[in-house]
């Protein structure tokens, strides 16, 4: 017969989410302690893609290991390489060409773009409606098309390298990206239309999944997360690496601190995203794509930090350099993991299909969290 | 001209004239038996590819089209795998109920074809308290779910049982009331003699706004019964992985998910009995001409295009919408469409007793 | 806040506060034993409020591990890095997960790669390693011959 | 007071939902929408861009001849050990020993197509093809050798 396993003293029901789970977009293990359909507790149990990519950095030259990068977080793998490619910068102090620099915000704006869309569709279906999915992977597959065209691939990119990029742009890049401004002009009101109206969506992430403005600076959340408890935390705004103190744009904050909350900051700034795009598609000054760097690069003793603003939040590269061609220490600071840890405090006291709603709005990619 | 009107006055006398009554009322038994078997087997299949060709055009896709015309076999492709495919028992389930529980969900799906009427004349058994029978019977379904859910011996399956058994015996009611609208009406619980009754127009045209509001939340209501999103809390593969059948594999899987389309199938079946006059073409007042016109296509066809229509219906909300969170399911119920379609009785009742109706 | 008068600020709450000279921000060593009750002052007084711990990482020196904590203020803008060395053989340091919550996962990860056990921790176990791994794995002289591939 | 908002609640909500039914319903009657590619059937008309890295390859001319010198740079810039050169000594006519390729070995397996060996090749010898078809039943065919048989050195290159 039926055996009682699983359960704790109290009488309550001990749940393994995941690592193969629906809801956690990759192997997250998460512990839950239910009573009933109410969550009492949640424990993450990591490392299932535990790479110690930290460790293999150590042993890679600062060309190679801006490569890994990409696939920590998969999602924004030009926004990690940029990272590290500006962290190394910051070390050998070379001036980026102008040209360059254009290049790699757009290319970082493009990646937000493509990431939200992905996030978005896969948190509708987290909610229980499919279609959204397919209807975002249209708009990211032009992305990805115009990623293809340029960087040579479509999801781990490795186009960013110290000092500019790898290549210069496809002669078609300018056209594609405009033409994909249009179609995703005349798509977003269907994101509206699907979804964010939506009585069903509304109910199911309003007041869902809360977090605090002083909870969201405890828990070191950053990104959207952050952004939709008030706290102003946009790397781009506040420490503007290569051409964002020259664009025009909004940090999008919300005072929610629930998952629409997160949700509408998500929205809004592919619309920012959007914005940068187009000040910046037509203005690509003329000129080197990657400053002239020795084919030997050499870190000063030192210590070096980075910090990017990537889809999810805040990503810091820091490198501890001992004068060698390779990293003596290096260590990501991944948005994920922080804004993982706000979970369980988000998420008690409610049921378990809100734990679906709150997570998916936290945007989680796993092998970021696990590196 | 095609018709299934009659086929079975046909069969019945033919065997009366060349076997004696017992052996003849035996053959019919059989037959009937086979035949709901057989338009089982169809029906899954059918509604299966329907179902994926709809999605998949809803979401920007082909969808399935590389097995026959349009894909059009896929479903019997997929059918025959889950033939061939283990059956496991997962380690201590309640080997007896596992085994039991799909059975149930398919035995309950079947019985409730009995009193409809697919076509003028063709109906398995026209019972004297058909809707009421319906409504008794379709709530049986979530003891097979429980029985599945328990026997698993894991807590996803529990807690979707759980789910199940709280939205269906909520939904109940609301179903319920707004069946209990239109046999006010025509103050019969026979489906035959509801059908009758829209001879001169179908309820939902006959009895005003009222009927409309009965109608939506009967589709509301049986889209939760049958467990179909955004009502699918017993499955919410997002967050269940797979709810009451997470453990199920093989045939044993495959009775559950096609008696979860016969299930579709039949409540739209009794919603076009109800509010669509069954097999009955549309007719309008004294329209002589038009609704001779109308006879011309067959009841089958009718009653066939009614059901896929209603099916298409809860189809569509299932590729549009989100799913509902455990509570707010049982809000919607207990504070919209309980005390809506209460409300929408007595004005049924009022329209009834003043006969404000055509 | 500027660098040099957080400078005279952190020495006047802590006077064996010691500089490092170089890097984008204020780098301060603070023994490990004084660090919780220092770190405690960074958070709450006013004019220096860092309630954000962005980055919390050991470093493995061979000789010694030192404890980096990354700070910034959301409310004053300023960054600071405040470095704690610690015993390569033994090294303890006190938990800063109640003054910033998400210290608690940051030093679970520590001790998992590093070895380092945090004082009153409320729940110090591994985080990304299997409870039954032996060994610390980001320190130098870590060896695995059969996960790390040496080209 | 109470009961228009609950109707206005009702109505909104009604409202939210058609609208999205819209959308999917529109979807369901404009089949140009589509947009699935039937991607083994359309292998003859699929169009990779020319900068999709599939695999390495060691660009031949019509002679038989390649660019490679042989200097290991790619083997040097390459972070995962994916490509390894194997050098001989060819003996000229006046008797100087001189250092050419003798296998290049790539192993596919190991490679993650990062172009930093394309990067760093001076004599632009290598470069990354467009096949991305990599599947097969046994480990060992994924490991290659990039130079034809009997291949030499382009006149010139040094």
């Amino acid at each position: 017969m039926v055996e009682e396993i699983g359960r704790t003293s109290e009488g309550d029901l001990i749940i393994n989410v995941g690592p193969q789970h629906p809801a956690t977009h990759g192997v997250l293990h998460l512990v839950l302690t239910l009573n009933g359909e109410t969550i009492k507790k949640v424990e993450p149990h990591l490392g299932y893609i535990h790479r110690s990519i930290e460790k293999m950095c150590e042993s890679l030259s600062y060309r190679q290991f801006i490569y890994v990068t990409s696939r920590m977080d998969y999602l924004s793998s030009h926004i990690n390489n940029h990272g590290c490619a500006l962290c190394v910068e910051k070390g050998l102090q070379v001036e980026v060409p102008q040209r360059a620099q254009y290049i790699r915000v757009i290319m970082d704006e493009l990646t937000r773009i493509a990431s939200h869309e992905l996030w978005w569709g896969a948190m509708a279906m987290d909610l229980g409606a499919f279609t959204p999915f397919f209807h975002a992977f249209r708009e990211r597959e032009t992305i990805t098309d115009i990623m293809e065209k340029t960087c040579g691939a479509r999801l781990t990119m490795n186009y960013m390298v110290p000092g500019g990029v790898m290549a210069e742009l496809h002669p078609d890049f300018q056209k594609d990206v405009k033409s994909f401004i249009q179609l995703y002009k005349s798509k977003f009101e269907e994101y509206n239309e699907l979804v964010t109206g939506n009585i069903i969506f509304q109910n199911r992430m309003k007041s869902v999944g809360y977090i605090s403005y002083d909870d969201a600076i405890s828990y070191g959340c950053s990104g959207p997360v952050a952004r939709a408890s008030g706290v102003h935390c946009d790397i781009r705004k506040l420490y503007p690496y290569d051409i964002y103190s020259k664009v025009a744009f909004d940090e999008i904050t919300e005072t929610g601190g629930d998952s629409y909350a997160r949700y509408l900051v998500r929205l809004k700034e592919m619309t920012q995203s959007i914005r940068i795009v187009e000040q910046l598609i037509d203005n690509i000054p003329e000129g080197d794509f990657q400053a002239k760097t020795k084919a030997v690069l050499k870190l000063p003793k030192g210590e070096f930090y980075q910090r990017v603003e990537t889809a999810r939040g805040e990503l810091g590269v820091y490198i501890v350099s001992e004068g060698g061609t390779t990293p003596y220490r290096i260590k990501f600071r991944s948005p994920g993991f922080s804004n993982l840890s706000a979970l369980e405090h988000m998420v008690k006291g409610l049921k378990i299909g809100d734990l679906v709603a709150a997570m998916g709005t936290l945007d989680l990619v796993i092998p970021d969290i696990d590196r | 001209m095609f018709s299934l009107e009659g086929i079975t006055t046909v069969i019945h006398e033919w065997l009366n004239n060349h076997f004696s009554p017992t052996l003849a009322l035996l053959t019919e038994f059989i037959l009937v038996g086979l035949a709901a078997i057989a338009l089982f087997a169809l029906l899954g299949l059918g509604l299966v590819w329907m179902e994926r060709k709809v999605a998949a055009v809803m979401q920007i896709r082909l969808g399935p089209n590389r097995v026959g015309p349009k894909g059009i076999f896929q479903t019997s492709a997929d059918t025959l795998k889950l033939l061939l495919k283990e059956g496991l028992v997962p380690d201590g389930a309640d080997k007896f109920l596992f085994n039991l529980a799909p059975l149930v969900v398919m035995i309950v799906a079947m019985l409730i074809l009995a009193p409809i009427a697919f076509a003028k004349n063709l109906q398995i058994w026209d019972i004297n308290i058909g809707v009421l029978y319906l409504s008794a019977i379709s709530s049986l379904s979530v003891i097979g779910i429980f029985m599945a859910g328990w026997a698993s011996n894991n807590k996803y399956s529990l807690l979707g049982a759980m789910r199940s058994g709280a939205q269906i015996v909520s939904y109940e009611l609301s179903a319920g009331l707004s069946v209990l609208s239109i046999v006010v009406m025509t103050g019969s619980l026979s489906i035959r003699d509801i059908i009758l009754s829209q001879q001169n127009g179908w309820w939902i045209f006959k009895a005003h706004i009222p009927a409309l509001i009965a109608f939506v939340i009967f589709i509301i209501a049986v889209t939760a019964e049958t467990n179909r999103a955004p009502f699918d809390m017993a499955e919410a593969e997002s967050e269940l992985t797979a709810g009451f059948h997470t453990e199920y594999s093989g045939m044993r899987f495959a009775l559950f998910f096609l008696a979860e389309y016969i299930n579709i199938f039949i409540v739209c079946a009794v919603g076009a009995t109800l509010f669509f006059g069954g097999w009955m073409p549309l007719h309008i007042g004294h329209w002589q001409g038009f609704n001779q016109f109308m006879d011309y296509i067959p009841s089958s066809i009718w009653f066939l295009g009614k059901t896929l229509g209603l099916i298409f219906l809860i189809m569509w909300f299932r590729w549009t919408f989100p799913r509902l969170r455990i509570d707010q399911l049982l809000n919607l119920e207990w504070k919209y469409l309980l005390p809506i379609s209460m409300f929408n009785l007595l004005l049924m009742t009022i329209i009834a007793i003043m006969g404000w109706h055509f | 806040m500027l660098t040099e008068d957080l400078k005279i600020q952190c020495t006047e709450l802590l006077p064996a506060i010691s500089f490092e000279e170089g890097g984008e921000w204020l780098n301060a060593y603070v023994a490990s034993e004084d660090l919780k009750s220092f770190l405690g002052k960074l958070r709450s007084l006013p004019g220096l409020e860092f309630d954000y711990l962005f980055c919390l990482t050991c470093v493995d020196w061979k000789t010694h591990l030192t404890m980096v904590y990354h700070f910034t203020s959301t409310i004053h803008r300023h960054n600071i890095v405040i470095k704690a060395k610690l015993d390569n053989s033994n090294p303890e340091i006190e938990t800063v997960s109640d003054i910033w919550r998400t210290a608690e996962m940051l030093e679970r990860e520590v001790y998992d790669l590093f070895g380092v056990k945090f004082i009153h921790h409320p729940d110090l176990r591994r985080l990304i390693m299997p409870d039954d791994w032996k060994g610390w794995p980001l320190r130098k002289d870590y060896e695995d011959p059969v996960n790390m591939i040496k080209l | 007071m109470f009961l228009k908002d609950y109707i206005k609640d009702v109505y909104g909500a009604v409202r939210s939902l058609l609208k999205g039914m819209r959308m999917t319903g529109y979807y369901f009657t404009h089949h140009k929408e589509i947009i699935t590619e039937q991607y083994p059937d359309n292998r003859a008309t699929l169009l990779l861009a020319e900068r999709f890295r599939g695999e390495v390859i060691l660009l031949h001319d019509e002679k038989n001849e390649h660019a490679c010198t042989g200097c290991s740079a790619c083997e040097i810039a390459c972070p995962n050990g994916t490509i390894k050169i194997i050098n001989k000594f060819d003996v000229s006519p006046e008797g100087k020993r001189k250092k050419a390729l003798d296998t290049f070995v790539y192993h596919l397996e190991l490679c993650t197509m990062c172009n930093l060996c394309i990067v760093a090749c001076p004599t632009d010898a290598i470069k990354m093809a467009q096949t991305f078809e990599h599947s097969v039943f046994d480990r060992t065919k994924l490991t290659k050798k990039l130079n034809n048989e009997d291949s030499k050195l382009r006149e010139g290159v040094e």
